[in-house]
């Protein structure tokens, strides 16, 4: 697809940027090469703290406070974007480079309409009056496909999905048709179908304008998705930087290959048998409803989180439920561990009624059922050494300090972090802090844990060791897991048996390999489909 | 027979106060000040100080006063009393009206005195409980019958004390709901004109006035200014042209002395001569013992606090009775600011250092000194003083209800003991609930007998023996602390001439005033 | 980064602390260099400053000595301020801890009790209190408390609000850790530094609160305060701008050094929004 | 309509929070030592148990406590505040001859500080770094560190005595006999020294406020974005920042508002300005009580109405509050 022989449309030659003192490194980005040719995608991948985001930032002359570029030139069109004044970068931002950000929630002006936030970029580059600005907008609106664009043209951010508004960031990248645009994480912040159509837009507006798209991702299924090229980064340097299709199946490097291997794969294990029959978890017709209180201006709302529920977990075995935002899979799980109250059904605990449990009694029978959360920021006390946020458990059901302490060291070595217990959070990264949460819910010795989304913020390798580190305790210790996640196919990887969920209803359920391999309804297939670089995947294998 | 006490002209009043040598101009409206605001202007139904000051001119008594306390005619033309002292006929002016056009007549004055007062004014009651009857014979005569002789009667007809309201509006109605309340009808030389609360009570000029000439002044102003401080920059900037006593503090008046065309005089207050006291608890405590009290007496440096807090006006009391007080005994010996004397009488009673409580009076900035002063002059000579802080109606409450052991307060003397002085020392007169009897709860039999032989003794003669004993006794026993005679000085710019020309000041002041500009 | 560094990153905080511990020192030397009562008479009134030995800030009305009242007003400004913040604290924190972390009816009878002391305006309540409790260093430091205590309820509360569905809060709970503990172990060190803050300019208004209070009067008669001195010095204050000049700016140094101590904290126990702010 | 219903709860919850307020500072007036009767014949130098019983018996201060309050509160709910004892004018004309003077002070304070606050924070704001918006903030932090009654004593000093450029005190000139426009130029003139002085700390308040709010939104993403479409500074300081800055302050303005009220005793009584707040604190020390509950009464229910306008002002200012559904 690409003209490696024509004039690149920039050209980044050894760029290095600097971050302020006290960070964790001198350089966010080292020596940094690489073009971009107009008509092509060019996908920059990496793990968080990799740096990819810094060169595109400072292309856009957008580099946060303090960092800066310490050396280097990016020839845009003949002149080097890095020396600049503010007033000359300004000119070409928004008109010759675009550029769209990660966050569709928060990069939006939450006081403006839509239509005065796209017909702004014209303002800005002095084009057009004002009704044609109004115009333009709305063409703009109905290009990158919002539904009913009359109406979305008066609406507020707010009042648009996150699918949409990242729509409008697009249309208002897009609007004075820029040479190059810069898309920063574009699709992490959504869900799996809404990443997909907006992968798709992306693709489709690229290609109708010809314009030079620098992608930045840190998932190999989006490059996979859509790449012509890739640059893959790790500690603010390339490693590997090629075609996307020789990258993908021949990675010539060990990090990119541990990265795509990284992923979990779309070969399901063969499912265990359990071990006994009678279930451990019984979830029967289960519901619950959230009432917000109406304000002022605000009528009260109510919204099904759950409507007639059911499923069971019989004792040793891992049950994913599987769904994306909004679905009531963790309400689902906070029901369980009894973080909310179901409004009827029936929650049973081997037997015992874990649904009406109050007050105290409630407090005496929480040992039995475990969490692990999705933050690893903030399921921490960050004020608690790690060794007490372990111990505090056993301690408050009685055994001794002593006890609890020692028992926590063990945890910390079985989850392979010895000797760390007199540390604080601060001093973990993400994947180990979410080893120690995971030791916190062992140490009650629970019959269930419930994780819920328990490795999604975390980067794709450290993703892997988690579920590694999962299943290695789940035969050690012959857990019980209830596997919340909106990521069909690491659900696949790690479950006996998969729960489907959509609206607070259970779309479909089964065991793994059947709703992975051979899902009956629609909408199960469609998140199937939806997975970013599934159709490589299942081409390779 | 009948002796004529005064036939006086109240037209030459003014050649008697100024050297003046120009006459008298008309017009002109003077800006002065009055603080607090008053609650009313209905004399005879308010009677505290900033009632008295503005509606002293628009009301009238039957006397006005000099300074030198002698009655001079006001709506009543002379005066005579029988030879027992007993039966005071009163003659009225003619030709005098109400501010709405009534002519005021012998049945106003008996209305006022024997239902208006007797109703609603407490310090005319006292008087009236020695009054037998009340009688008007025609339209221009009043006879007063005493039920026995009362040596201060004839001081009790001022103004402020023994207004005249006019029958016509408050006869049978509820006094206190009188739609004419606010807006007051009297006879005065100034009619009410308008009160914006808050800011400014403008009085006019009233045209019928009963002496020719008078008032001289188109209108006076009241301004309402509720800080010190601003108060004197209102007078600094040439807002107002005449301060009040009392109406700036006590540190400001040198300075605002010193200013281009600007008067001070000391005179007219002799009427109600302040005289302030530390009230001590007789009846409990340190304060019981009387060597307790003259050891207050000696450790308190009175000189200082006249010389300093009040700037070296008012003037240091010998004993119980003021200056201003007739009968007054100069016979004895001072108790002078002598702390070793204190500690000597403090160990002879074996004070053991029980706290004291101090209740300073919360009527300004120089109070709260003086209690500091006072504080620790006792505090120096070894009393345990706390200094307890309140606000009026704590102040009054506490005194009410006995619950100090020194407390500071002044008392008007009337210009006669049985007026102004024997209420703060008659077993009689301990009552509990108000502040202003006997709060301190002395008890001395002897005391009793004096004080009521002398009030009701004539003549003159008999009552200052009687006194003189009085005033030995007291002295000795300390039953209240003197601290001083309050000067009440009042400024003025001086092209305003003729302001103070009686025994209450600017209180009826603005009668005879003229601006010479 | 220790916690000093940060602080000291911040130049106005740190000449803050300089100032609040030469107040603290002023305070704590009153009774060593002014042995004498600072209520005692010593020279003639109204001595300006600098004009005799001993009185370098003159004397007052009574012929007081201006710096014995100074020094020995610190400790009394500094101790009104600290008390009624920590009384105010005592209310605040408890009730917005309370309703922050059970919600529902309990935060609703709460916060309404709070909105209802905000609806009375402040500084009339604190007048009304003082007046009918009579002044005295007590009901003025009670009075303070009364008034300032509802904004430290509704940080606590939101705090709270923020904090009680953390995961680490709702991993507490799912380990079965009371209430009780879960408030005061867990949640509570975590809402400490937006309540230091908050503390650090209370005492701040309480000291302004105070000198506003004695100011009108409804000072405590036996201690001498920064805001007595003001006060009593009002009405002098044409004849004599050093009595109440000193207090003043006493009082603006002591605000001032407190406000930006208050920011330091903030800067130091907020490390990220420090670097923004910077 | 759903609006109107809204309003109308808010109003009702607001007639509710006003009788226990009532209620809360009837007893606490209660407590208080001494009795209007005891005062006013304190006053008057003089007094005897008659004239006391009189004055108890007039005020209804001789029924039990619950009997007072209960014709208070009956009054009240029939928009009768009683008679003021000391002033003998009925409650409800008095305050409303005080209020206008108040609501001119504060609201002309309000508005200035608001507007100079708003614009110095966001001055400060957009030069964080240069040394003119470190002196803004100084300047800020001077203000607010100053005592509200020192500014106003040496402002009096200043401009009217040695510069005799404004009046010291009052609202206007008194036997001036200004009409119309005459008038309103005097009022004005009145005006300035005591609302300045009380705008100055609110002002301090709202600028380092401004600045902070500002400093924050400045960091949020959709700065990002505009700056991504080549927008010019000032117009993202103004049009994205500054706007979305303000949503904090109108909270805080609001609750500012009500305060001021209380806070314009000082200023009041330093500048002689006839307002409530002047008024409030006399019927204190008269203990005055119907006056003082009317007053107290009335400061509440600016203090709401306040809030309700707050909440409303921040309705229109934030579209996720106003359109949500």
């Amino acid at each position: 697809m690409t003209d490696s022989q024509a004039t690149p449309l920039l050209s980044l030659r050894h760029v290095s940027i600097a971050l302020p003192k006290g960070a964790d490194r001198a350089l966010a980005v080292e020596d940094v090469s690489y073009d971009v040719f107009r008509g092509e995608i060019l996908c920059v991948v990496g793990e968080s703290g990799s740096g990819k985001s810094m060169a595109a930032n400072a292309v856009m002359g957008l580099l946060p406070k303090g960092v800066y570029t310490s050396g280097g030139e990016a020839i845009f069109d003949g002149q080097d974007l890095l020396q600049l004044s503010e007033k000359q970068h300004r000119t070409l931002r928004g008109l010759r480079i675009g550029m769209i950000f990660q966050e569709p929630m928060t990069a939006l002006n939450p006081l403006m309409r839509v239509g005065a936030q796209i017909s702004e970029v014209f303002e800005a580059h002095g084009q057009f009056n004002t009704r044609e600005r109004q115009q333009r907008a709305l063409a703009l609106l109905t290009e990158v496909g919002i539904p009913d664009p009359d109406k979305a043209i008066r609406a507020y951010p707010f009042q648009l999905s996150g699918g949409q508004r990242q729509r409008v960031m697009i249309a208002m990248a897009l609007a004075l048709e820029p040479e190059l645009l810069i898309a920063d994480e574009p699709t992490t912040a959504l869900d799996v179908t809404t990443q997909a159509q907006i992968l798709e837009l992306i693709r489709d507006l690229q290609q109708r304008r010809g314009m030079a798209v620098m992608f930045i991702t840190h998932d190999f299924g989006v490059v996979a998705e859509i790449a012509n090229r890739v640059c893959v980064m790790r500690y603010g340097q390339i490693v590997e930087l090629g075609e996307a299709e020789a990258v993908l199946k021949h990675p010539s490097h060990d990090y990119t290959r541990a990265l795509i291997e990284a992923i979990p794969s779309d070969v399901i294990p063969e499912a265990r048998g359990a071990e006994t029959d009678t279930p451990l978890l019984e979830v029967v017709g289960l519901n619950k409803v959230f009432r917000s209180r109406g304000g002022l201006f605000k009528p009260a709302r109510e919204v099904h989180a759950l409507q007639d529920v059911s499923f069971s977990l019989v004792k040793g075995e891992t049950i994913g439920i599987v769904g994306e935002s909004g679905s009531g899979k963790s309400t689902l799980g906070r029901c369980v561990v009894r973080l909310e109250r179901p409004d009827s059904g029936t929650l049973s605990l081997s037997g015992t009624d874990f649904m009406h449990l109050q007050g105290e009694a409630l407090r005496r029978e929480r040992h039995r059922v475990q969490m692990i959360f999705q933050d690893p920021y903030a399921s921490l006390n960050p004020r608690h050494r790690v060794g007490y946020s372990i111990a505090q458990g056993p301690i408050a059901n009685g055994t001794s300090k002593g006890q609890a302490m020692a028992k926590a060291k063990e945890l910390l070595a079985l989850v392979g972090l010895e000797g760390t217990d007199d540390r604080y959070p601060h001093e973990f990264s993400g994947g180990q802090r979410q080893r120690i949460g995971i030791a916190r819910a062992l140490a009650m010795q629970p019959e269930l844990i419930v994780a819920d989304e328990a490795v999604s913020a975390l980067d794709v390798s450290i993703q892997a060791q988690i579920l590694e580190l999962l299943e290695e305790l789940k035969q050690k210790l012959s857990l019980s897991l209830l596997f919340i996640t909106h990521d069909l196919r690491v659900a696949a990887q790690i479950c006996d048996h998969i729960v489907v969920m959509q609206h607070g209803r259970i779309v479909e359920q089964g065991p793994a390999r059947e709703v992975f391999l051979a899902p009956r309804e629609a909408y199960t297939r469609e998140l199937l489909d939806a997975i970013p670089g599934r159709e490589q995947a299942l081409a390779d294998a | 027979m009948k002796t004529p006490l005064a036939l006086a002209i109240a037209a030459t009043a003014f050649t008697l106060s100024g050297a003046h040598a120009d006459e008298p101009r008309h017009g002109g409206t003077i800006d002065t000040i009055i603080q607090p605001e008053p609650p009313g202007l209905v004399l005879g139904m308010i009677q505290n100080d900033p009632t008295r000051k503005v509606a002293g001119n628009i009301y009238e008594g039957l006397l006005s006063y000099s300074t030198d306390l002698e009655p001079r005619p006001q709506l009543a033309e002379s005066w005579d009393v029988d030879d027992d002292g007993l039966v005071w006929t009163f003659q009225l002016r003619e030709g005098v009206t109400w501010h709405d056009g009534e002519p005021f007549t012998a049945e106003d004055v008996v209305f006022s005195a024997d239902v208006f007062h007797r109703e609603l004014n407490p310090s005319a009651r006292a008087v009236l409980d020695h009054v037998e009857s009340i009688e008007a014979d025609g339209d221009h005569t009043v006879v007063f019958t005493l039920k026995q002789p009362f040596g201060p009667f004839l001081l009790s007809f001022e103004a402020g004390t023994f207004t005249m309201v006019p029958k016509h509006l408050y006869e049978g109605t509820d006094f206190r709901d009188n739609e004419h309340n606010s807006h007051p009808i009297g006879t005065g030389p100034f009619k009410f004109e308008n009160w914006d609360r808050g800011t400014v009570i403008e009085l006019v000029r009233n045209d019928d006035y009963y002496v020719d000439d008078l008032p001289y002044l188109d209108g006076i102003n009241w301004h309402v200014i509720p800080d010190g401080a601003s108060r004197a920059v209102a007078y600094e900037n040439g807002t107002v042209d005449v301060l009040p006593n009392g109406t700036v503090e006590n540190f400001d008046i040198p300075r605002l002395a010193e200013l281009d065309n600007t008067c001070m005089t000391e005179e007219g207050h002799e009427y109600f001569s302040p005289f302030a006291m530390l009230w001590m608890n007789n009846r409990e405590g340190p304060t019981e013992d009387k060597r307790f009290r003259q050891a207050v007496m000696y450790a308190m440096d009175r000189e200082f606090a006249r010389d300093v807090l009040w700037n070296g006006l008012g003037n240091v009391p010998l004993s119980s009775f003021g200056s201003n007080a007739r009968f007054q005994h100069d016979g004895l010996e001072p108790y002078d600011h002598d702390p070793d004397r204190a500690r000597e009488l403090l160990d002879e009673m074996g004070y053991d250092g029980e706290e004291v409580r101090l209740l300073p009076l919360p009527y300004g900035e120089t109070w709260t000194r003086w209690a500091e002063a006072v504080q620790q002059n006792l505090r120096e000579v070894g009393i345990n003083v706390r200094t307890q802080s309140t606000d009026v109606g704590g102040w009054n409450q506490r005194l009410g209800d006995w619950d100090y052991d020194l407390a500071f307060t002044f008392l008007y003397q009337y210009g006669d003991p049985a007026l102004g002085i024997s209420r703060t020392y008659l077993s009689s007169n301990i009552e509990r609930g108000s502040p202003w009897n006997n709060v301190g709860g002395y008890e001395n039999e002897r005391v009793d007998e004096l004080f009521n032989e002398a009030a009701t003794a004539f003549p003159d003669e008999e009552r200052e023996s009687l006194y003189r004993e009085v005033q030995e006794i007291l002295h000795e026993d300390v039953p209240v602390g003197w601290l001083m005679e309050l000067g009440f000085p009042t400024l003025y710019r001086c092209d305003v001439n003729d302001l103070v020309t009686s025994g209450v000041g600017v209180n009826d002041g603005f009668k005879d005033a003229w601006l010479d500009r | 980064m220790s916690f000093f560094a940060r602080f000291a990153q911040n130049r106005g905080a740190l000449i803050g602390l300089i100032i609040l511990l030469t107040i603290i020192a002023m305070a704590i030397l009153a009774p060593l260099l002014f042995p004498e009562s600072p209520w005692r008479m010593v020279q003639r009134p109204f001595l300006p400053p600098m004009e005799v030995d001993g009185f370098p800030l003159g004397t007052d009305t009574m012929g007081r000595n201006v710096a014995a009242g100074l020094m020995h007003g610190a400790w009394v400004s500094l101790l009104i301020g600290l008390v009624s913040t920590t009384v105010a604290l005592a209310i605040g924190v408890p009730l917005g801890a309370i309703a922050g972390y059970y919600g529902g009816l309990i935060d609703d009878a709460l916060m309404r009790f709070t909105e209802f002391f905000q609806t009375i305006p402040n500084f009339a309540l604190a007048i009304v209190l003082v007046a009918i409790m009579q002044p005295s260093i007590t009901s003025i430091v009670l009075a303070i408390a009364i008034v300032s205590w509802p904004p430290v309820a509704r940080l606590v509360r939101a705090e709270f609000l923020s904090l009680r569905n953390r995961e680490y809060v709702e991993a507490a709970r799912l380990v079965g850790q009371s209430n009780t503990t879960i408030i005061l172990r867990q949640i509570l060190p975590n809402t400490l530094s937006p309540i230091i803050v908050l503390a650090s300019l209370m005492v701040a208004t309480a000291i302004l609160l105070e000198s506003a209070l004695s100011f009108l009067g409804l000072g405590d008669p036996n201690v001498m305060s920064w805001g007595y001195m003001i006060g009593a010095a009002r009405t002098v204050i044409r004849q004599a701008w050093w009595l109440s000049f000193f207090p003043g700016v006493a009082i603006l140094l002591t605000v001032l050094a407190l406000n930006l101590v208050g920011e330091g904290l903030d800067d130091a126990l907020n490390p990220k929004l420090a670097r923004e702010r910077s | 309509m759903l609006y109107v219903r809204l309003i109308l709860m808010r109003l009702l919850k607001a007639v509710v929070v006003l009788f226990m307020i009532i209620i809360f500072n009837f007893v606490l007036i209660q407590l208080a030592p001494g009795d209007p009767a005891a005062i006013l014949a304190g006053e008057a130098g003089a007094t005897d148990e008659e004239f006391l019983r009189q004055l108890r018996e007039r005020f209804g201060l001789d029924q039990p406590l619950y009997v007072q309050l209960w014709r208070y509160v009956s009054g009240v709910a029939m928009l009768d505040f009683g008679f003021s004892y000391r002033q003998q004018m009925p409650v409800l004309d008095l305050i409303l001859a005080r209020l206008p003077a108040t609501l001119l002070l504060t609201g002309t304070a309000f508005v200035l500080s608001l507007v100079l606050g708003i614009v110095a924070g966001s001055l400060a704001a957009a030069r964080a770094k240069k040394a003119s918006g470190s002196i803004i903030m100084a300047l800020a932090l001077l203000f607010y560190a100053t005592p509200l009654f020192w500014v106003a004593l040496m402002s009096v000093v200043l401009f009217s005595v040695y510069l005799d450029l404004l009046p010291a005190y009052g609202m206007y000139t008194v036997g001036a006999g200004h009409t119309s426009l005459a008038l309103v130029l005097d009022v004005g003139k009145h005006l300035i020294l005591p609302a300045s002085t009380l705008a100055l700390f609110f002002m301090a308040i709202y600028t380092r406020m401004t600045r902070a709010s500002m400093l924050e939104a400045s960091q949020q993403d959709f700065v990002k974005t505009a700056r991504a479409k080549g927008l010019k500074n000032s117009v993202i300081q103004r049009r994205h920042i500054l706007r979305n800055a303000l949503l904090p302050i109108i909270t805080l303005a609001g609750l500012q508002a009500g305060q001021m009220v209380g806070g314009a005793i000082l200023t009041e009584t330093v500048f002689a300005w006839p307002g409530i707040g002047r008024l409030m604190f006399e019927a204190l020390q008269q203990r005055d009580y119907n006056l003082l509950l009317g007053i107290f009464f009335f400061s509440a229910a600016l203090v709401i109405l306040f809030n309700i306008i707050t909440d409303l002002v921040y309705g229109l200012a934030d579209p996720r509050i106003k359109e949500g559904s």
